[in-house]
């Protein structure tokens, strides 16, 4: 069993970040997330990470590519408005297929909005913030031991698809402290044949680039692109499953709100209402099939979509009921975290 | 069983820290815990507060409206607060710093001078705050108080470490100031 | 009196932060530390008011003009 | 008031009446005040357009009574440029952190101080990252802990402290450059003076003004607003010397 | 009548604005869109907007901020790399409310990409590129006549909404020559009490800002503007139907490919396969309802959404057909522009 | 081969056998030549990683036999920061055009410049943006004329030409800063040393280098490339002088 | 009725302006038009095509594959679009630079020696694109000659009005090179 | 013959810039104006070989390495 510790999401963001081979980390300062780039600022010299403090959310992005397409296991951390500089950066990295974790500790937007917890990013996230057609895995932690899990896991899925990795959560669950079981230390042995470390007498030149002038060549491109994302569909899909087995209304909710809505699974079903809930760990790949099935179940009669934005992933949860099953919204904006007692007023007034 | 709590006050009163050991004792103690801050620059020099849930099962929101225990040690934070303590709970407030007292006749009320105690008894502000949880451990067994003060331990940089005894001190104080549970 | 000069400091503007007090060339100024304003800061006030030369130098560097002058008239 | 006394200064009328949110000691109070005593002065309420930051100042409009805009991080220089070329006559002020315009506005800045844009830059170099908690900026002194420099700033991989004031005095359309602080009475009321120039250059449309304000942060130095003025004194102003770096009006007179 | 030019659509979004009483220009050259700051360039002389080559789409964004914030009629144009680096002064526009004219002249993508023409960058305009909930008015012109018009419109919809709006064209149509009638001039009269110009002793202060630290002003904040939106989906749905009388199958296309889809449904008209089409011209608000009543029709069989990208309209189609019927479709990538013979292969293939 | 001759140049092999697709006598080809000449004298292909903009040199990758990344617009500073705080041991040169440096990359280029970043700048000062057709670049000259400034650039307006190795100079941890050109066979040769000697401080861990080219562009000159060279002699040198601005390694000697 | 045509040469060859004129004069008839270009730096030096479509009606699609007239200047243009002529359409080539003829039987070809034609007759090569012009417009009275005077003269800047008389005999010797219709 | 030096310039790999025809001291090089490449260029050639000095002037102007010198053996 790892080590046990009772820590900040974000200082466990790090430490597991740490215990996968951290390589590089490259970031600019955001509340709700600073907690990180401090964390390893601190344990820096235990270890021997690079970490640049960059001039801007821009040029951490930037140099994120660099130093990925170097090889090294790296990473970055922000918040909503410092993520919306990285997309260009972003887009640039999914086509250059270079591994790499970002995360993004959600806060109440738009503009300068607020530092309080949303889930208002799940489109820029999902659909893709920056230009051109591509999809990141996302994955969306909904406690400080999987702000480590995902950590690792995120690193573990970006060598594996050579593809940028997202992890979605928020303010709420960056600044929380729980009690966090961290993984044990795994040797990080790179086999990066692609990277651009000089080129020896024996092979090609390697060569990192998203520029595909020639309009078939970019198809081509695309297409390779397209392939990979489905193969993620395919084989990345994770979610989880609460009290559905005789499930009459589901709600879906994730990150924080899978939380608080498994509490108003159990307040609800206390009073009588047959509650269950399906919250979609990766939030890209989005658990497609699994809703298709749970719509065709007979005594589910609705679903409800319970998150902290105005309804952005009721829009992939519609398109799998796909008119089966009504399809409700629940939500809060702007730093405001729902209580498990509005959450089934709402319910009930659908009842 | 779960404990929901709040603990809020001026920022500088502890309040962070005093959720933060208790967790950890908690944690030590093989519980589920949870710790969740407010955070931000309108805490600069404002309120600040944490909701620390305990219990023997996962916890599934750490957020949280109502409380069993409140522990409230400015008026702003009594304003705040007092009326989402559940029926029958428990409302700890520090009776040096907040003149208007609580009104609630459906909870139970526990009054503490702990910062007049700390500054007279123990000659040091800031263990105020050890005081008041001292109190809370007499009145709600959630943890041991052994547990708290390997959580302090565990807190307090090594440098600090002479403050142990003066802390273990401030416990007792605020443990003694409650006659039966 | 011979003072030529007279400072009103705001009891709920005053931080406390002291610069008033330290930059007082005829050392007049002080922090009350036995009160408090309703933000628990000590707030300053003119200690020694028949030594304020109405310099100014207080009221500049306050940093929240919490400091009005007064200049006796001539 | 006492009979036989004069009022000879009161808080400005600019500045609303409304408790800042700063810390006790904080320059960023200072500089508001001399802004909004130099507005009065001027009688320009009514022309002035300020820009605030993100940064600790980002709530600097809830206390000037003037137009402005809340810029996004570090693009302060960008926005004032929109509005000083919209809008010509006005007196426009960009009011911005080190992080703000030394990190992430690296560029706008320094792109607006090249085509010499007709405003005020009042830049509070305090050395790190106030709002935020503490942080490294780029103005950091070497060997400062910071939160992000737990064991001192190492210039070898962060670099030096960087002079923005020397960068941009050698623009050619920079018109006017000033180190300043608000340490001493004396510094506090050259600052004061060198917003009222900035402000009359500007009326006579004489370029870019920028005025960088050696700052303090009690709370991320973790030191009292006392002990930070001995860190200025000390440690900052041998580096970030106060003055003159550049005045070409005063080239003209002479 | 208006004036009659052969212009490029480039060409002919700049002579728009002038017309329409451009007071700003902020920009920053990249293909295939540099057309219209050289164009601005060339007449400015003759007006007396202002014209600023920025320093970068960051900057440029950001002086719209400054110049809309101050009461200016503005605008940018960019391609897609570009606007990603825009979106975080997107999501602050919105939030604060300046109104202004965005044009993105998609180019392939990811990344680099290819200059060649693409609607890559459907899901980034319409789900919203930035952070936090947040939508644009997005007008997809298909020729160079709507190049002119949409841009007066984009105009008209900013001021009337106090929002920016974005003209989602690409690559052929900016280059593209067509006959092009010329709207008249339109004297601009602004009315923004709200512009930061200086304060009068006699009215309160202007503040623009998107900061709402508290959660509570935030939740607010975003309440209004999801009533503004709302507004905006009842009073601004464009779009075009052409042949859909009888149609047994609705091609779904937007800018440059409804253009093409035209000529395929006349082609598959003369071999008797009953083809209509169905063109959004605001991609948001989405025609949702007119769908939704095609979807109803009894002689309808299925959709087909055709695109130069991997299928992101086609989502937004789904959501409104809701299951009632296949919905299909055919896409290329990367500037590659499909030809009506490859669309009516397609659909063939779905018979 | 003639009998009784000897080779004395040839093509680099580094430099691969393939048409560049630049127009001709433009200096991009020039400094890649160069490059790959440096590279092989010092036979560091297999340790060297190049880093191209975008700009007319976003294809250098096609050309040169080593490994390469292509940056974003602008973000080649940050982009060769990555690579060589990954890779320390190896030699980094991030090769960019004046839009891409200059204008949106002025932030991750001065800032890399202030860490002292250990790679090699290659900068090519062509005076306009090449690539997308010859709009107005920073380093533009007054009074020329591109398309975006069809009536010359207004430095009223528009700013004066940066001057970028002046300013990168100032920088303490910027170790050698030169301004070369390719416009005399003289001068291409120094071109070459500078390189030559920017990669050897960069194996002795120096700091950064900073190469300026002073380039053509007879495409968006809209001249020959014979012209062009007059018109860097008549109109670029002197508002670009050529020379060593800084070297660190030579005060060293001294 | 709808005319599809594709003008296609090496960049400098005066492909696009042919096109641009083309378009502009039968805009001024009252037709419909479209002219699309291959845009970006792959042409820096390679070859540059437009697209022009004429028509009675509103024209659907900008982009065709298919063209009713081929016109191509150089030989990766012949390469490119030989095969793209439809049925029975029309194929112009340069003969001075296209050495490898076109091949195909099913439609009509027409060489033009009009680099040649320009530099010896007209002592000016730059006026070649506008003998293929002519040849073209005796071809297919897409639009009259007039109209491409008018198209020229307000194509040109006012300095280079005194090249238009160069530019209307460079037409007409193209005409002249078409038999019949 | 007494020249010092010969070079050999690539057809295909030249542009027709003239960089090396202007700068060579000996005046030896020059475009062959009667002559283009594949790419409808005219190339530049050793006009005068026996002026060549072997000075590398054209090949370290030339942009594209279009040039290969020779010199003679001592
Ligand atoms: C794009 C973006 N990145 C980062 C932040 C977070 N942030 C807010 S203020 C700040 C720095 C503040 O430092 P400074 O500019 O020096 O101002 P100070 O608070 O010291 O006055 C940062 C990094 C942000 N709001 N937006
Ligand atoms: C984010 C972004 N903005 C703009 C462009 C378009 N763009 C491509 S190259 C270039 C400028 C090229 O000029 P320069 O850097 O001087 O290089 P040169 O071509 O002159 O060598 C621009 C603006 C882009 N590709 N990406
Ligand atoms: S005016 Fe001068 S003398 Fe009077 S209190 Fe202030 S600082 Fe002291
Ligand atoms: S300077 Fe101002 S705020 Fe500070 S102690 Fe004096 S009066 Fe109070
Ligand atoms: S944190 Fe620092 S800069 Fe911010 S208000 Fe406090 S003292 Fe001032
Ligand atoms: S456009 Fe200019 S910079 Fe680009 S290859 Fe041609 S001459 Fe060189
Ligand atoms: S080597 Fe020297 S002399 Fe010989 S051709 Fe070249 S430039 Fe002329
Ligand atoms: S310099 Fe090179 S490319 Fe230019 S003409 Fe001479 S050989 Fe040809
Ligand atoms: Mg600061
Ligand atoms: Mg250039």
């Amino acid at each position: 069993m790892g080590e046990i510790r009772l820590m900040k999401g974000n200082e466990a963001l790090g430490e597991a970040a740490i215990r996968a081979g951290l390589q590089g980390y490259f970031g600019y300062p955001i509340t709700p997330q600073s907690e990180v780039i401090e964390y390893l600022a601190k344990e820096e010299p235990k270890y021997d990470y690079v970490l640049i403090q960059a001039e801007s959310e821009v040029a951490a992005v930037n140099m994120m590519y660099g130093a990925g397409g170097a090889g090294g296991r790296i990473m970055t951390t922000t918040s909503s408005p410092g993520f919306s500089l990285m997309q260009e950066g972003v887009s640039y990295l999914v086509c250059t297929e270079i591994p790499c974790l970002f995360a993004n500790i959600v806060r109440g937007g738009p503009g300068l909005g607020t530092i309080q917890a949303s889930q208002g990013d799940y489109f820029q996230a999902t659909k893709g913030g920056g230009h051109g057609d591509y999809n990141m895995i996302v994955l969306a932690p909904n406690s400080v031991q999987e702000m480590a899990d995902h950590t690792f896991l995120g690193f573990e899925l970006a060598d594996k698809y050579r593809s940028p990795v997202l992890l979605l959560s928020d303010g709420s669950i960056g600044q929380m402290m729980e009690k966090v079981e961290l993984p044990d230390p795994k040797p990080y042995k790179p086999n990066k044949p692609w990277a651009t470390v000089g080129k020896p007498k024996n092979r090609e030149r390697n060569i990192l680039t998203s520029l595909y002038i020639l309009s078939d060549d970019m198809e081509k491109k695309n297409i390779h692109l397209q392939a990979k994302f489905e193969k993620m569909e395919k084989n990345e899909v994770r979610f989880e499953e609460y009290r559905t087995e005789d499930a009459e209304i589901i709600i879906t909710a994730f990150g924080l709100t899978s939380r608080i809505s498994k509490k108003a699974v159990d307040v609800g079903r206390e009073s009588g209402i047959k509650l269950g809930l399906f919250r979609p760990i990766t939030l890209w790949p989005f658990p497609k099939k699994r809703i298709e099935e749970l719509a065709s179940k007979k005594e589910v009669k609705f679903f409800i979509s319970v998150e902290m934005n105005a309804g952005q992933m009721k829009e992939d949860v519609m398109l799998n009921v796909y008119g089966k099953k009504p399809v409700y919204f629940f939500g809060r904006f702007g730093g405001i975290i729902p209580t498990p007692e509005e959450i089934l007023s709402a319910i009930k007034s659908h009842l | 069983m779960l404990q929901e709590m709040i603990f809020a006050g001026f920022g500088g009163q502890g309040v962070l820290s005093m959720g933060t050991i208790l967790a950890y004792a908690a944690m030590k103690e093989g519980k589920e815990v949870s710790w969740m801050p407010s955070y931000g620059p309108e805490m600069r020099g404002g309120t600040a507060n944490c909701i620390v849930n305990i219990s023997d099962q996962p916890i599934s929101s750490p957020v949280v409206n109502e409380y069993d225990v409140g522990v409230v040690l400015n008026q702003p934070s009594l304003k705040k607060f007092e009326s989402r303590v559940k029926k029958g709970g428990i409302l700890i407030w520090e009776s040096t710093n907040i003149k208007d007292a609580p009104k609630r006749t459906d909870i139970q009320l526990y009054a503490l001078p702990a910062v007049e105690l700390a500054t007279n008894k123990l000659k040091n502000v800031k263990v105020m705050n050890m005081i008041v949880l001292g109190a809370l451990l007499k009145l709600k067994q959630i943890v041991k108080k052994e547990s708290v003060l390997t959580a302090l331990k565990a807190a307090l940089p090594e440098r600090h470490h002479h403050l142990l005894p003066l802390n273990e001190k401030a416990i007792n104080l605020g443990m003694g100031l409650i006659k039966s549970p | 009196m011979p003072f030529k000069g007279y400072v009103e400091i705001s009891v709920e503007g005053c931080k406390g932060c002291g610069l008033c007090v330290i930059h007082c060339p005829t050392e007049c100024l002080a922090l009350n530390m036995s009160d408090t304003n309703s933000y628990s800061l000590h707030y300053a006030y003119l200690k020694e008011p028949d030594k304020c030369i109405a310099c100014q130098n207080c009221s500049i560097i306050c940093p929240d003009a919490a400091i009005t002058v007064y200049k006796k008239i001539a | 008031m006492k009979e036989g006394y004069e009022l000879i200064y009161k808080r400005p009328k600019t500045l609303l009446d409304k408790r800042m949110h700063y810390c006790p000691g904080c320059f960023h109070s200072t500089m508001h005040k001399l802004l909004m005593e130099v507005v009065e002065e001027l009688d320009i309420q009514d022309r002035t357009v300020g820009i605030c930051p993100v940064g600790c100042s980002v709530f600097a409009y809830d206390y000037m009574d003037v137009d402005m805009q809340e810029a996004a991080h570090g693009r302060a220089a960008a926005v004032a440029t929109g509005i000083k070329r919209m809008l010509p006559d006005r007196i426009v002020f960009s009011y911005q952190g080190d992080g703000d315009l030394a990190a992430i506005g690296t560029a706008e800045t320094l792109h607006a101080c090249n085509r010499g844009e007709n405003f005020t830059f009042i830049f509070i170099n305090n050395g790190i990252y106030g709002m935020t908690g503490g942080q490294m900026a780029p103005t950091t002194l070497e060997n400062q802990k910071t939160s992000t420099s737990p064991y001192g700033r190492n210039s070898a991989t962060a670099g030096m402290p960087m002079k923005m004031a020397e960068i941009v005095a050698t623009f050619e359309k920079v018109y006017y450059v000033e180190r300043v602080s608000c340490n001493t009475p004396a510094n506090t009321r050259k600052a004061r003076k060198a917003i009222k120039k900035s402000f009359e250059y500007q009326m006579q449309s004489r370029g870019t003004s920028f005025i960088e304000v050696a700052s303090n942060c009690p709370s991320g130095w973790k030191c009292t607003p006392i002990e930070s003025l001995d860190w200025i004194k000390d440690q900052v102003l041998p580096y970030y010397p106060l003055g003159v770096l550049k005045d070409l009006g005063k080239e003209e007179v002479k």
